[in-house]
């Protein structure tokens, strides 16, 4: 038993190293996809990094009246992404933490997240940040009870809203259901939304009238932009391995498992951050950008499926 | 049989003796310096006595007693059991913490032989509500809550629209006042007595049960604030002083809350499979409007009553579900939907009464309740400004403080329901979950609205610039509520856990003990199923957060340089440049509330070279107003007018309609056999 | 000490002579300041009179009866008579300042106000339907010549149409008390006893219920013209609002209730006998009647007074209801709600008079923000109007969920009619009173001179009632509204 | 004279004789009364109005005369003086001064026409009847025939006095409708067998007091208005909301 909870803190640390360490480089590798699918060389996939090196060294230059708050909003942000990251079965279902929090908490942690980029976006008093945050909060209000009802039918199936119970239920095998087929669409789709991807934001540019997350944080500068980056690169590293753990669960190393089990884990985790990567590369190449006022559409859409495989479930207990 | 009085029946009697004293004691003392410390103080004393005692007495056994008062030939039968004491303990925090605020806030009251006395009264009638074991003092203490709660609400009776609010509020509270009596009339006519003992006895069969749930849905709705009987709330709520608006939106509509168990749960017998349905639908839709109406204002205060909407609607949902759960014989879960219920009103009330003080500190320092003529609260105002921050995360649902934890459980419940047999709630609960879901995505964007365009910024006028944070009592008042809202997210275990008596008495079971279970985490139902520690996860982020700046600080640069704001290279701009309340909640509006509020924004842009200013209006309706009580209140207006005819007629014609009836009464006789 | 102890055996006849002595005396007197305080004097002479009631024994002679039921009424008669008498000494003081009345005029008001006492006393107490018919047609008449006392085109109208539907509904009752000789002569035999109400309760089984319920039906509309129920109330409003506040307040206060006592004695007749038709059914449609119409017409008033007057029809129905609906609870709702509505509203109008009197108006219009201008006033009138709009700790608020809570168990579609008409008219009553007590007030802020007293009493009773019944009342209560059935 | 009161109490054949001979008399006199009623709805000049209705008044008090006959009640000779005196004589001639005096012009006007006035007189005196006999149907003998049929007629005199205020406009024949009402009831009161004195003083009382005030009212009234028209008066009201 004793082992078990050691072999358990083993899993949970590496994992939290793992996702900080791998976070930039899907990135990278997201971008690299997407240079070259547009006919570009595009920078190495290990630019973020640089990036995030450089803007760590540069001071960090805040307006006159951004207030304490602007200036604790990144670390916080960082902390409670990272802390929502690492709690999602990456290469092993074994975190000795798991039960501290289940899929709803990730999701209010997210929320939370969300809840202080936005205030700090207003801290400043522009009119960008303005613009940032308010949208924000639109496309998040649709967004949030959409990932709740993805959690729903997820929870429907396994019987818990425990990650690691679910991905090992996944793993055990459900056969194929309806409900789920309509969930990954919509946890697609909140998962473009949630880190701000095309069709719904552009996280390359700065065009005043269409960026949102851009918008957001344009005040920021030096350290807290690269804690912002870095928070945002996990959150993508962690939508891709929630889709991997809850839809693919093959290759998780259970709790307690040896060593090889671990590498096996580890190697299958690598493959399907690559998958994720290109697909999400592909997708976002293939289509444009919408107009904000499309957003609501898009993620109504999401929250419908949502509700859908919700109350197939509820109705399916019965028959 | 007679049950004996306890230690804290006796205590908490006593309590709205003093209570009822000290508002005498606010009569006489208005006019003099002395008037305020002694009610307030007085206030404070008695209630937080009255909050320990009636916090010892969840777990005690019941007390009862009988005074030779009220219904002569039944006495006033008073009744303190776990649930009551539940609700006398949120009823006594929120009026000790209420009581600590306005001992500073009652300073600034140009008028306080208004509010002196009737302060006190309210909180008597507060504490006597959850006491009463028979109809007549249950209404009687209803009634006079609602009657002192009136007087305070028109204590500005000189401010435009208050005297209005009143009115409506009135109004309201009687048509509530009045269903309860109905449904009391039927709950004695089953058992022929008014005594709550006789009622239980004797409940309700068939269709009788039926209309005492749907008659205490109107009645205890009607002063909770479900949609559509809601339109009183935010008129009366913002009107009365700060410190009284925290009282009703806190806790008075938590006593509503009581008065609908007491009926439903423990008076109108076993529930019907169905019973849950209305209620669960009711709240889920108070949910949604409330906070998207919410999202629509741009008064401080009126944001929070809406609010306070979305918070019941929450509430009802969760006992909605305890009722359906309980009708189908799934004890565990019910237990577990009216734990969260019981959770969230002890959470709300906390909040809710945080925010309200935070905006009359505001209004305190700034004079304004309009969210367009603040801002950049957060430099002048350090204190308030970190407090109300805490409100409105834990008031927007955000791990780990007490919101989230109340609204985690009514999650949990939700996910229990399939296992419910009726197709009907097979249908509903999920769509209430979603509304849920939604309500409480709207409600963080809400709270980001208000703290953002309150506190963050830059002023957007004069008295906004140079404010000054509030008095020492006010913020004592509010750092405690926020200790509080802390204290139950990191530890919601040990609320659980105290709840459960009052749990066991209306559902039977209990939820399993969360004591026990490790690192003071909480697990509804079983470990593999779901669980939540609060405490562990507001550890891993602030340590990781430390981390990381100890790290940042360490390794890389610390240093920071002011500078202009960037802005995409403006120059600094005009603070009316900054986004405002009606242009934050532009998108949402857009998307919701076109069709759901006929929301419309009408733009007056001047012809160029005019040095006209441009103009944007926003309209939205409340469809409760245009489609239930405008028209009501214009059909009674046409009867009236139609009725008045008659104080005009000809003595002559008066003769002829006594004629008429004499004639009209001979043919009945006539055709009597 | 004979003297006394004969007193004590039998004090009614007293209660009568009091009154007509004291009427002649102040008809004679000169001086108005002192005809005041014989006024008070005899009618609080009167009221102790009443007290000693409780302890006479219930005796039933040939000319009057001293039984539960109307010592009720006499009771609270002589006491509203008693306060309403120290509130006019004040009241009048003014009114001869602003030269509306001369003193002469004060000489006839006080004689008239003994009389109309001693008339109302009579009735209540009388044994003989025939004499009771004449005492309620004598406080009429009385009542008549006092509102048309200020002599304006408004008072000699409302005067006229009292008169008028007063008289014609005396006819009816006239006809309905010969109809319930012509039933009893049968049984007890010709003469005197075929009047007597001792006599006709005992041998009411045996009566003939075909033209007994003839004889209620003309009984219910005569008396019930004087009682305000709709249609028959047209008289009530302007005669409230023309004459002086306290006549207004003791038409309100005593002279409804007087009327409703003989409707009443003449449904015990009926309820004692299984045969007739029931009366329930005809004073529940009238009560409902009233209550909606009269909750109606409030929203529509101008002068305070009328408002109030419209107020008493809406409880008059109230109570009529009540009776109506019958058994132990609602008859015990309807004599607790008929003295609240006495005592509460009395008060009010002692608070309108003031009010009228310092604003210089009756028109609604003029009087506003009395709280401000005004706080003891305002707040006495705000007392006094939510109690009279049975909100808590009122006694009417007892008495409203008596009626409401046993309605809705016997008849549930009637119980909602009535709460229906209650919160039209509370509706109304607070549109009314937030425009006089609240906001900004209105020009006219000279003191009130007069005494709050008599108020204070009537609302002190009031709110205690809603607490507290003395278990004595309570009994005694129960007794009357069982002998009621 | 003498003899009829012989016949009052004889031999037991004349008593039969005569217990028809009452009965057709009293009858009589009580059809009269609501003939005269109707005749009184059909007028359409004040003068001949209160002509009529001192005519009532005489057949009034010939009808409670010959009660008093029969009854053996010689108090009820008092009323049928009452009615006589006052009734037939003296208030028609102080109506007539007054008509006179304030110059009030003759015609009586009507709301509803004379036809219609009188058919709806017809059913009401129908509508009395069947009330009447049905109510009194149970008793059968108790109450004895005579006062049965007299009760009949007395309640239609009452409603037909009532329509007459109802459906005439001014003041003067008002308050004729309404005396003719209360003729009604002393028809019915002395139909009443042995009903105690205080009935007859209570009504004449009445009567009394009901000219009295009247007549300060139109006093008063003509203080200030040309006419009694009581729609006159209706113009000034308090408080027209």
């Amino acid at each position: 038993m004793a082992n078990l909870q050691i072999a358990n803190l083993l899993v949970q640390g590496t994992q939290m190293l793992l996702v900080l360490a791998l976070a930039p480089l899907l990135t990278g590798l997201v971008r690299k996809v997407k240079a070259r699918l547009t006919r570009r060389r595009g920078a190495s996939v290990f630019q973020p990094y640089r990036d995030l090196a450089r803007l760590l060294n540069k001071e960090a230059v805040l307006a006159h009246n951004a207030s304490w708050l602007f200036r604790a909003v990144p670390y916080l942000l960082f902390a409670a992404t990272w802390v929502a990251a690492a709690l999602v079965p990456t290469f092993g279902t074994g975190l000795i933490f798991s039960w501290s929090a289940d899929l709803i908490v990730i999701t209010a942690l997210l929320g939370s997240a969300r809840f202080f980029l936005a205030l700090a976006g207003m801290d400043v008093g522009t009119s960008f940040g303005g613009i940032g945050s308010s949208r924000e909060v639109m496309i998040s209000s649709l967004a949030e009870p959409a990932m709740i009802m993805i959690v729903f039918s997820l929870a429907l199936v396994a019987h818990s809203t425990q990650l690691s119970t679910i991905a090992s239920v996944m793993v055990a095998g459900v056969g194929l259901r309806v409900s789920l087929a309509l969930a990954l669409v919509a946890l697609a789709i909140v998962a473009v939304a949630e880190n701000g991807r095309i069709p719904v934001d552009n996280p390359a540019t700065h065009l005043e009238l269409t960026m949102v997350h851009e918008a957001m944080v344009l005040e920021y500068s030096g350290r807290h932009l690269a804690l912002i980056e870095l928070a945002a690169q996990l959150k993508l590293l962690l939508f891709i391995s929630l889709v991997a753990c809850v839809f693919v669960p093959w290759g998780l190393a259970p709790a307690g498992a040896g060593a090889g089990a671990v590498v096996l884990g580890m190697a299958s985790y690598g493959a399907k951050l690559a998958a994720g990567a290109v697909l999400l590369a592909v997708f976002e190449t293939s289509i444009a950008k919408m107009r904000v006022f499309r957003v609501p559409d898009f993620l109504g859409a999401a929250l419908m499926l949502g509700l859908l495989g919700t109350l197939l479930l509820f109705v399916s207990r019965i028959l | 049989m007679a049950l004996a009085p306890t230690v804290q029946l006796l205590a908490a009697l006593s309590a709205v003796a003093a209570l009822l004293v000290l508002a005498v004691a606010g009569a006489v003392l208005a006019r003099g310096p002395l008037g305020r410390p002694v009610v307030y103080g007085g206030a404070l004393a008695v209630t937080l006595l009255a909050a320990v005692s009636a916090l010892t007495a969840i777990p005690a056994p019941i007390g009862g007693l009988v005074l030779p008062l009220g219904i002569p030939w039944i006495g006033a039968n008073l009744r303190l059991d776990a649930l009551s004491a539940v609700f006398l303990v949120v009823v006594n925090l929120g009026g000790a913490a209420a009581s600590l605020y306005g001992l500073g806030y009652g300073r600034h009251d140009h008028a306080p032989e208004r509010v002196l006395p009737f302060f006190p009264a309210f909180l008597a009638g507060m504490n006597l509500v959850p006491l009463a074991a028979d109809a007549y003092t249950f209404l009687l203490a209803w009634e006079f809550m609602s009657l002192a709660s009136w007087a305070l609400v028109i204590s500005h009776d000189k401010e435009a629209g208050n005297v209005q609010a009143g009115l409506v509020y009135i109004l309201m509270a009687s048509f509530g006042t009045l269903a309860l009596m109905l449904a009391f009339g039927l709950l004695a006519a089953g058992g022929g007595g008014f005594t709550f003992e006789a009622m239980r006895a004797a409940p309700p069969t068939g269709w009788a049960g039926a209309v005492v749930l749907v008659l205490a849905l109107l009645g205890a709705g009607s002063k909770a604030g479900l949609v559509p009987l809601h339109v009183w709330l935010p008129l009366a709520h913002p009107a009365a002083p700060s410190h009284v608006s925290a009282l009703m939106s806190g806790v008075m509509t938590k006593v509503a809350v009581y008065g609908f168990i007491r009926i439903v749960f423990d008076l109108a017998g076993p529930p019907d499979w169905w019973w849950g349905i209305p209620v669960i639908v009711a709240g889920a839709i108070a949910g949604v409007v409330g906070v998207l109406q919410a999202l629509l204002q741009s008064d401080t205060k009126r944001v929070l009553a809406f609010s306070t909407i979305e918070n019941i609607g929450l509430i009802f949902v969760g006992l909605g579900l305890a009722l359906a759960f309980k009708a189908s014989g799934f004890g565990g879960a019910a237990a577990l939907a009216f734990t969260a219920a019981l959770f969230h009103v002890f959470n709300h009330a906390a909040m809710k009464s945080l925010l309200f003080f935070g905006a009359g500190a505001v209004l305190t320092a700034t004079g304004s309740r309009v969210m367009d003529r603040l801002g950049g609260l957060i430099h002048r105002m350090p204190v308030t400004s970190v407090v109300m921050l805490i409100g409105a995360a834990a008031i927007s649902a955000l791990p780990p403080l007490n919101g989230f934890a109340s609204e985690w459980l009514v999650f949990q419940a939700i996910l229990l329901s399939p296992e419910l047999p009726a197709w009907g709630l097979k249908l509903s609960v999920p769509a209430a979950g979603a509304l849920l879901a939604l309500a409480a995505a709207l409600a963080a964007a809400c709270f980001v609205r208000l703290y953002g365009i309150v506190f963050l910024g830059r002023p957007r006028s004069e008295q906004a610039a140079n404010a000054h944070e509030v008095d020492a009592f006010s913020r004592a008042a509010m750092i405690a509520l926020a200790a509080i809202c802390v204290a139950a997210g990191l530890f919601p275990g040990l609320v659980i856990d105290a709840l459960q008596p009052a749990v066991t008495a209306l559902i039977g079971v209990k939820m399993p003990a969360q004591s026990e279970v490790a690192w003071l985490s909480i697990v509804p139902v079983a470990e593999s199923r779901s669980s939540y520690n609060g405490l562990l996860v507001f550890l891993f982020i602030a340590s990781s957060a430390l981390l990381t700046a100890f790290i940042i600080h360490r390794l890389a640069t610390g240093a920071v340089r002011r500078a202009p704001p960037w802005d995409c290279g403006f120059p600094n701009a005009d603070p009316v440049t900054q986004y405002s309340a009606g242009s934050f909640a532009q998108p949402i509006r857009r998307v919701f509330a076109r069709t759901l509020f006929a929301a419309r924004e009408r733009v007056e842009m001047p012809p160029p070279g005019s040095l006209a200013p441009a103009r944007i209006e926003i309209t939205a309706r409340d469809p409760a107003w245009a489609f239930l009580f405008l028209p009501l209140a214009g059909l009674v207006e046409r009867i009236a007018t139609r009725a008045n005819r008659l104080q005009y007629l000809t003595i002559r014609q008066y003769l002829a309609l006594v004629f008429g009836a004499l004639v009209l009464l001979l043919l009945v006789l006539a055709l009597w056999t | 000490m004979s003297f006394l102890s004969g007193l004590l055996v039998d004090p009614a006849p007293l209660l009568v002579a009091v009154p007509a002595a004291s009427a002649v005396l102040l008809a004679l007197m000169p001086s108005y300041r002192v005809g005041a305080l014989v006024n008070v004097a005899a009618c609080g002479l009167t009221f102790a009179l009443a007290l000693l009631l409780f302890g006479a024994p219930r005796i039933a002679g040939p000319f009057l009866i001293v039984d539960d039921l109307n010592i009720v009424f006499v009771v609270l008669n002589t006491f509203v008579a008693f306060t309403t008498a120290w509130f006019s000494a004040g009241y009048i003081a003014h009114e001869l300042e602003t030269g509306r009345l001369t003193p002469l005029n004060l000489r006839f008001y006080h004689a008239m106000y003994q009389v109309l006492l001693g008339a109302m006393t009579l009735a209540l107490l009388s044994n003989n339907l025939g004499v009771m018919w004449v005492a309620i047609e004598v406080a009429t008449l009385t009542t008549v010549l006092m509102v048309g006392l200020y002599r304006t085109e408004a008072a000699i109208e409302a005067a006229w149409k009292y008169f008028m539907l007063g008289s014609v509904g005396i006819a009816l009752a006239l006809f309905g008390t010969i109809l319930v000789y012509m039933v009893a002569q049968p049984v007890v035999g010709e003469g005197a006893d075929g009047m007597i109400w001792s006599v006709l309760m005992k041998h009411a089984h045996n009566f003939d219920p075909a033209l007994l319920n003839v004889a209620f039906v003309f009984l219910l509309l005569g008396y019930g013209t004087k009682v305000g129920l709709a249609p028959l109330h047209a008289w009530l409003p302007d005669a409230h609002s023309e004459g002086p506040t306290p006549i207004s307040a003791v038409l309100s206060g005593l002279l409804l209730n007087v009327a409703l006592f003989a409707v009443l004695r003449f449904k015990s007749l009926l309820a004692a006998h299984p045969g007739t038709l029931a009366p329930g059914p005809l004073m529940m449609a009238m009560g409902l009647g009233s209550l909606l119409l009269a909750g109606f017409m409030l929203y529509r008033r101008r002068d305070i007074k009328r408002l109030f007057a419209y107020s008493s029809i809406e409880h008059m129905g109230i109570i009529a209801f009540a009776f109506g609906l019958g058994g132990p609870l609602a008859n015990f709702a309807g004599l607790l709600h008929m003295t609240m509505h006495s005592l509460t509203k009395s008060a009010i109008f002692f608070a309108v008079g003031h009010a009228c009197q310092v604003k210089g108006t009756q028109e609604l219009a003029q009087i506003r923000g009395l709280t401000t201008s005004h706080p003891l006033l305002g707040w006495s009138l705000v007392a006094g109007v939510v109690a009279i709009a049975g909100l808590p700790p009122a006694g009417v608020f007892m008495s409203e969920f008596l009626v409401v809570t046993s309605a809705f168990g016997a008849r549930p579609w009637l119980a909602l009619i009535l709460v229906l008409g209650l919160l039209i008219a509370f509706g109304a009553l607070m549109v009314k009173l937030s425009a006089i007590a609240f906001g900004e007030p209105s020009p006219g802020t000279d003191p009130v001179k007069a005494s709050f007293v008599p108020m204070g009493v009537h609302l002190a009773l009031v709110f205690a009632a809603g607490l507290y019944l003395p278990p004595e009342l309570v009994a005694w209560f129960r007794h009357v509204a069982a002998v009621l059935g | 004279m003498d003899r009829t009161l012989e016949i009052a109490h004889g031999t037991p054949l004349d008593a039969a004789l005569s217990a028809s001979l009452v009965f057709d008399v009293a009858h009589l006199f009580a059809g009269a009364l609501v003939l005269i009623s109707f005749l009184m709805l059909y007028q359409d000049r004040l003068y001949a109005l209160l002509k009529v209705f001192a005519l009532q008044a005489v057949v009034l008090s010939l009808s409670v005369g010959w009660q008093a006959l029969a009854q053996d009640a010689p108090h009820l000779y008092v009323t049928a003086a009452i009615a006589l005196v006052f009734k037939a004589v003296v208030i028609p001639l102080a109506l007539a001064r007054m008509v006179a005096r304030l110059g009030i012009h003759r015609q009586v006007e009507t709301v509803v026409s004379i036809g219609p006035t009188m058919l709806a007189g017809i059913a009401l005196v129908a509508l009395s009847l069947v009330v009447m006999l049905k109510a009194t149907a149970a008793v059968g003998g108790a109450a004895d025939a005579l006062a049965r049929e007299d009760l009949a007629f007395a309640l239609s005199v009452v409603l037909l006095g009532l329509l007459m205020m109802v459906t005439r406009r001014n003041a003067v024949s008002q308050v004729i409708g309404f005396m003719s009402l209360e003729n009604g009831l002393i028809l019915a009161a002395t139909g009443a067998k042995g009903m105690p004195l205080v009935v007859e003083i209570s009504v004449a009382f009445s009567v009394l007091i009901a000219l009295i005030v009247i007549g300060i009212f139109l006093f008063r009234i003509r203080e200030r208005f040309d006419t009694v028209d009581v729609d006159a008066l209706d113009r000034f009201r308090g408080g027209r909301a």
